[in-house]
């Protein structure tokens, strides 16, 4: 390419206060394949892109170099520019010859000459460009979302309110997730059934929803605005046509005695059953665990009596495919459970607290279930060991979080509020009581959050120890909690009737295997990582796939909706072109060159890279080599400095245009 | 002219972090010496070390190799693979006899334009007492117009062509 | 002749004995300046600390019988003492603002409480009644050359909605009079601590302690002399310094002032009337070395 | 009185004495629950090297009703009363305030704590305006001497004042001293009625 234009800026006078830039412009038209050179005032200002796309057709230029701004400033305008000229937009160039020039040196005869070296490289390299059209990836305008909790519901309700088709997976036999378990939410104290509730119809009802429950996500193929997902729907023994959710079912199963997991296993269910009454679907499931026709065919009951003739035995697990275009994480949470210690885990249990051994001594969620109006108790607060009512509840802050020693060395977010929340229920229903707190310190950032944690204590007289606990033991019905108020500086001893415990949150079981079918990454404790903490919260580093909730770390409910609105939006940004189109700004395999190491393969961050085989007309396998899928790379170019064999190029920084510029050194 | 000797002093640096900070030093109006030439990559990850020997060949008395700060990465661990890509480069310069300090690595973020500058400065004033780097250029002399063959073995070879 | 503002004074009881000399001075200014002072008579003691320390009703109701005393005497209520001036405040606050306390106070001095009268700190009328113009064109004897560390102490500024004489944690008032008068004030860090007045008399140990960390951060400031506001600072500042020194042994030879006494001295009034005799730490070589007297 | 300053706490509901809390409130105007531990009254306090128990400590024991290791505590005799801790305090618990509520319940109780010197001086001060209407240190500093055994306390300064003029050796009656004596009756005669605190 030989016919180059060079167009100098003065900047006002910004430029031309330091740089002599018609010395520049003349140096400019001496350099090899410089066909015209000017300088002008304003160049991004109207009459200078007109003098621009004039001097383009005037000059039959081939190329363009604007030594102006930084190109973060106005490569944007010099480009369009450059197309309304016809030129193709990426053979335009910006010399930033103001803020790395004129603005930080004050000698003119220096900053001159370095002008006109920023010149040179450019004009070099312009030379040694090549045309580049946009990439365009045709995008399925459907969403998939996995996870039915409020951060799923939430991004579900908002990509179907757009318009768009929305496929939702959850694993369990309802949605609703945890926040369905909670009794009433910080900081408000509105009741979660009454809010959630109604969300979960809308899901079911809502014309562009496709739900899968008790329904797994097999695997994942393709990528941005193409994916395929084979989704494994569980069998539920119930046709989901035929239900009409009458509960015959449930009233006559003879099976009674199963701990029902929704209620912490507070309360019973049958063997068929639905996790709470306000389940969505409304359809049972039958545990065929602890079915008796299922263990040893001796049954049927439930068969016999349903009338829509639903139940069915003989159903399978089933299959099915689905085709995406984009993809919300959204799998929320488990609770640490410090009864158990894990094979093989970094994560240590507390024996100290006798969870698991003494019955008065629960979790959070536990408790939530027992101040939950819909719960196991009608929401009266009792002892899970005699049925009695305690009078002296003590709760424990950090229970597993913020303990390097112990595997988590995060803080749980949600525990200091929710905590705060637990002395309010516990004071409003047993007004003679008294609530303590153990803790070590209170985080509450959030709106109204501090101010809720402090009405705990000012008003609702929570005592609150700052302070971990030792250790807690059984003595006769109580159960004593050792601790110390490091206020005071002397050791605390409190007889409680009922210990509580805020354990840790965890990401769900399986989040890792999932990560791995999606292809994104995770972090040491199983929670997803997004592309970048600031910019890019909710986005994974593999286009095309959004995270909400929880499963990207702790969080709140007003947190994970927000972040689940927000990832639906990232949905619907991406829905909104039918083709998808990319700066070309992308890594290319010359297939000819590559030895198929696929070393590029193993740096690449967003798995851009895959393996491609070469075959003969006979189908006969030659080789295999890489393949840089133009949808997904991100154009950072470690894969091109990499290769040992220099058959990767990532174009518009390829090998020759940057030694073309060092040429001119 | 201030001083007897001005180095040519290159920076290879990635876009999202080192040339939106040194956009920034430009903007605060900071004043440095005019001997570095910036050259712009989107990462340090695909600043390959030859581009470096290159530089050195082509009369660069320094060499600047700046990204984002470990995990600030705009495209999550590149910076990372080009930390580790000339750790062992450097193994390399040291071999061919080029001195290491001719050569710094450093992170300047998209809000640090006064470190920029320290870094720029600093550098400049480092290589300026240094002196010329002539190894390389030396021998580019030599290649292109002697055409003397000093090693008896490549000059048996040569004749043999 | 003609004042030019009229006040009623109360004095409090360290100024009829031990902070004579600041009762002196301030008449001396005062009168210099023509501002009239007129003492409330038969006025008592306003229970200081040892009253609201152990008995705040007693405290209140003290205050508060000065305070309708002090109604049938004309102009805003003066006052020198920093402690009574912080009590007076504090009853008035008090009372203002919450009926029960009133009403028991009522009942305990059997009269309505009157709430009315200011009650303003000397500073206060010198600063913002008369002014620190005027203040400035009364100096003939202009202090200049004179490093002074003004001392604030507790009870003039804390708590911030009480006195509020100035600004709690940055105040400046005294510096704007000094300065008024040609003297040079020296930043120093020890302008608000507490000098452990309460326990002069009790626990002498504490007092040692508290200002001798006064005075050595005057010291450290360059400071030729402190100034004080409080009879009660000045006693441990002033009569304590000896005990002090021998304790810490460090060497102050500091004077400590009244406010009132170098203000009358600047506005002409002849020293031999401002009890720099009373001194305990002989504040004449100073004077002299400065040519103030 | 055994030292209970190190011993554990047992927190109940029995243990924590809530009338003794909302007394304190009562008493001082100031909310103590309000209070969150931040440590700044302590941080600024001029006396905290001669307390037991720092001024947040005082707080955070009256939060748990912990009232006998309160009034145990010579802290509340220690405060100055500089009002430091109430200037800053970020949750305007008035900590000030609360120690004259402090040091007035143990003064009625007779309390428990015995910071001798700084009640006799308080008593004498008080016995003084009630006899003469005000203050005369020449008086109230004999009198602390004889009464608290520290005869020669002060001893050299005496003398000096008194050259000074600063110690007035006799004093004239006030004559609104009737009227004195009245509030002291009245306010007693209330506190037998229940009116006053």
């Amino acid at each position: 390419m030989s016919r180059i234009g060079v167009f100098i800026c003065h900047c006002g006078e910004n430029i031309s206060r330091t740089v002599d830039v018609e010395q520049v412009a003349q140096a400019a038209r001496q350099m090899v394949g410089v066909t015209y050179a000017c300088d002008y005032k304003y160049m991004c200002s109207d009459p200078g892109q007109t003098l621009l796309k004039k001097a383009v057709a005037e000059h039959r230029l081939e190329g363009i170099v604007v030594a102006a701004c930084s190109p973060r400033m106005h490569e944007k305008t010099f480009r369009n520019a450059a197309q309304a000229a016809g030129l193709n937009p990426f053979l335009c160039e910006m010399a930033n010859i103001r803020e790395h020039c004129s603005w930080v040196h004050d000698d003119r005869v220096e900053a001159t000459a370095k002008a006109t070296d920023i010149v040179h490289m450019l004009v070099e390299r312009v030379r040694k460009n090549k045309k580049l059209i946009p990439i365009t990836v045709p995008v399925t305008k459907r969403a998939l979302i996995i996870g039915g909790g409020i951060a799923g519901i939430q991004a579900a309700l908002d990509i179907a309110d757009c318009g768009h088709q929305v496929v939702l997976v959850e694993r369990e036999p309802s949605i609703g997730g945890h926040m369905a378990m909670l009794s009433e939410t910080f900081p408000t104290l509105d009741c979660s059934q009454c809010i959630m509730t109604p969300r979960m119809v809308d899901v079911v009802n809502h014309p562009k929803i496709t739900l899968h429950t008790y329904s797994e996500i097999e695997s994942v193929d393709g990528y941005i605005g193409n994916f395929s997902i084979t989704i494994k729907k569980k069998a539920r023994s119930v046709d989901m046509a035929k239900c009409t959710g009458c509960g015959v079912c449930m009233e006559k199963c003879p099976q009674k005695k199963i701990p029902n997991e929704f209620d912490k296993n507070l309360g019973f269910r049958p063997a068929i059953y639905v996790p709470f009454p306000q389940a969505v679907p409304n359809t049972p499931v039958i545990d065929r665990e602890h079915c008796t026709k299922f263990i040893n065919g001796k049954c049927g009951v439930c068969q016999k009596v349903c009338g829509p003739g639903a139940v069915d035995y003989e159903q399978q697990d089933e299959l099915i495919v689905e085709q995406v275009g984009a993809i919300v994480v959204a799998t929320g949470f488990k609770l640490y459970d410090i009864t158990e210690k894990p094979k093989g885990s970094a994560i240590k249990g507390y024996g100290e607290f006798g969870h698991g051994k003494i019955p008065d001594v629960i979790d959070g969620l536990t408790f939530e279930r027992l101040a939950s109006a819909s719960g196991p108790t009608g929401g009266k607060i009792i002892r899970p060991s005699d049925g009695k009512e305690p009078k002296q509840v003590v709760f424990v802050q950090c229970v597993g979080s913020r303990a390097r020693e112990k595997g988590i060395s995060y803080c749980s977010k949600v525990c200091c509020m929710y905590t705060a929340k637990h002395t309010m229920l516990y004071k409003h229903k047993v007004h003679d009581g008294q609530a303590y707190v153990f803790f070590m310190d209170a985080r509450t950032p959030g709106k109204s959050y501090d101010e809720f944690w402090r009405r705990a204590i000012e008003e609702e007289e929570a005592v609150y120890i700052r302070g971990m606990v030792s250790r807690v033991y059984q003595k006769g019905d109580k159960v004593v909690v050792m601790g110390s108020d490091i206020a005071v500086g002397v050791q605390v001893e409190i007889e409680a009737d009922l210990v509580v415990l805020a354990t840790a949150i965890q990401p769900r079981d399986g989040a890792d295997t999932l990560a791995q079918k999606l292809g994104i990454s995770y972090d040491k404790y199983n929670f997803y990582s997004e592309a970048h903490a600031k910019l890019r919260p909710v986005e994974c580093a593999t286009a095309g796939i959004y995270l909400a909730g929880a499963c990207q770390g702790p969080k709140d409910i007003p947190d994970t909706v927000s972040q689940a609105s927000a990832a639906a939006a990232k949905v619907m940004t991406l829905f909104s072109k039918d083709q998808l189109e990319r700066e070309p700004i992308v890594a290319r395999v010359n297939e000819k060159f590559c030895v198929g190491c696929l070393a590029c393969k193993k740096v690449c961050a967003y798995g851009a890279v895959e393996e491609k085989e070469i075959r003969d007309r006979q189908g006969n396998l030659i080789r295999v080599v890489a393949y840089v899928n133009p949808g997904v790379c991100s154009g950072c170019g470690t894969c091109q400095a990499t290769c040992p064999s220099k058959s990767v190029e990532l174009d518009g920084y390829t090998d020759e245009q940057v030694m073309a510029m060092l040429e001119t050194l | 002219m201030k001083h007897d000797f001005e180095p040519k002093i290159v920076a290879f640096v990635c876009t999202w972090c080192t040339y939106a900070g040194a956009d920034l030093a430009g903007t605060s109006r900071m004043l440095y010496p005019s001997n570095v030439r910036v050259v712009k990559f989107p990462c340090t990850g695909r600043i390959d070390p030859v581009f470096i020997l290159k530089a050195f060949q082509k009369g660069a008395d320094g060499i600047l190799v700046s990204g984002c700060h470990p995990g600030d990465c705009h495209y999550m661990a590149g910076n990372f693979h080009a930390r580790r890509r000339f750790a062992v480069f450097r193994k390399l310069l040291e071999f061919i006899g080029v001195d290491l300090n001719r050569l710094e690595f450093s992170w300047v973020s998209a809000a640090e334009g006064g470190k920029w500058v320290e870094i720029v400065t600093e550098l400049t004033e480092k290589i300026r007492s240094m002196g010329p780097l002539t190894q390389f250029t030396d021998l580019n002399d030599e290649e292109q117009w002697s055409g003397a063959l000093s090693n008896p073995e490549l000059k048996a070879v040569y004749d043999q062509v | 002749m003609k004042n030019v503002l009229n006040y009623s004074y109360y004095p409090g009881c360290s100024l009829h004995a031990s902070g004579k000399e600041y009762d002196e001075s301030a008449r001396g200014l005062f009168k210099a300046l023509k501002i009239g002072l007129q003492e409330v008579p038969d006025w008592f003691c306003c229970g200081a600390t040892p009253a609201h320390n152990v008995d705040e009703l007693l405290s209140l109701a003290l205050c508060a019988k000065n305070l309708e005393l002090a109604d049938a005497v004309e102009g805003d209520l003066a006052v020198a003492c920093a402690a009574c001036f912080s009590r007076l405040k504090t009853t008035q606050h008090k009372l203002g603002e919450n009926e029960s306390k009133r009403k028991q106070v009522e009942q305990a001095i059997d009269a309505k409480v009157s709430l009315e009268k200011p009650v303003k700190h000397l500073l206060e009328i010198l600063a913002r009644d008369f002014g620190l113009e005027r203040l400035h064109k009364a100096v003939s004897k202009p202090l200049n050359g004179l490093k002074i560390a003004p001392y604030y102490g507790c009870l003039l500024t804390r708590p911030p909605d009480v006195p509020q004489l100035d600004c709690t944690e940055a105040p400046t008032i005294m510096e704007q009079v000094l300065e008024a008068t040609g003297a040079e004030t020296v930043p120093w860090s020890h302008r608000l601590e507490c000098c452990g007045a309460n326990f002069t008399l009790s626990r002498p140990g504490v007092v040692l302690k508290l200002t001798g960390d006064i005075l050595a951060s005057a010291k450290r400031a360059g400071a030729d002399c402190l100034v004080v506001a409080c009879p009660l600072c000045h006693g441990n500042l002033d009569i304590r310094q000896k005990e002090i020194e021998e304790a810490t042994g460090e060497e102050y030879h500091m004077p400590v002032f009244y406010i009132t006494q170098l203000l009358a001295l600047a506005c002409g009034v002849s020293p031999n009337k401002l009890g720099f005799g009373s001194m305990i730490v002989n504040p004449m070589p100073l004077l002299k070395e400065k040519n103030l007297i | 009185m055994k030292n209970i300053k190190n011993t554990k706490m047992e927190l109940s509901q029995e243990t924590m004495n809530v009338g003794f809390i909302k007394k304190v409130e009562a008493l001082s105007g100031s909310s103590v629950r309000r209070c969150f531990q931040c440590g700044k009254c302590s941080a600024g306090c001029p006396m905290r090297s001669f307390m037991d128990h720092p001024p947040n400590r005082i707080v955070r024991l009256i939060q748990l009703g912990q009232w006998e290791r309160v009034l145990a505590g010579r802290s509340i005799w220690y405060c100055a009363s500089c009002e430091t801790c109430s200037t800053r305090c970020p949750n305007k618990v008035d900590l000030a305030a609360i120690m004259d509520a402090l040091r007035k319940l143990s003064w009625d109780a007779d309390g428990p704590s015995k910071e001798s010197y700084v009640q006799l001086a308080n008593k004498l001060f008080i016995n003084n305006i009630k006899q003469y209407g005000r203050q005369y240190e020449m008086r109230l500093a004999a009198v602390f001497n004889v009464k608290s055994g520290q005869f020669l306390k002060d001893l050299m300064l005496g003398p000096k004042l008194l050259s000074k003029g600063k110690l007035k050796m006799f004093h004239s009656k006030n004559k609104n001293l009737a009227e004195i004596e009245k509030i002291f009756s009245r306010i007693e005669e209330m506190r037998k009625k229940g009116d006053a605190p």
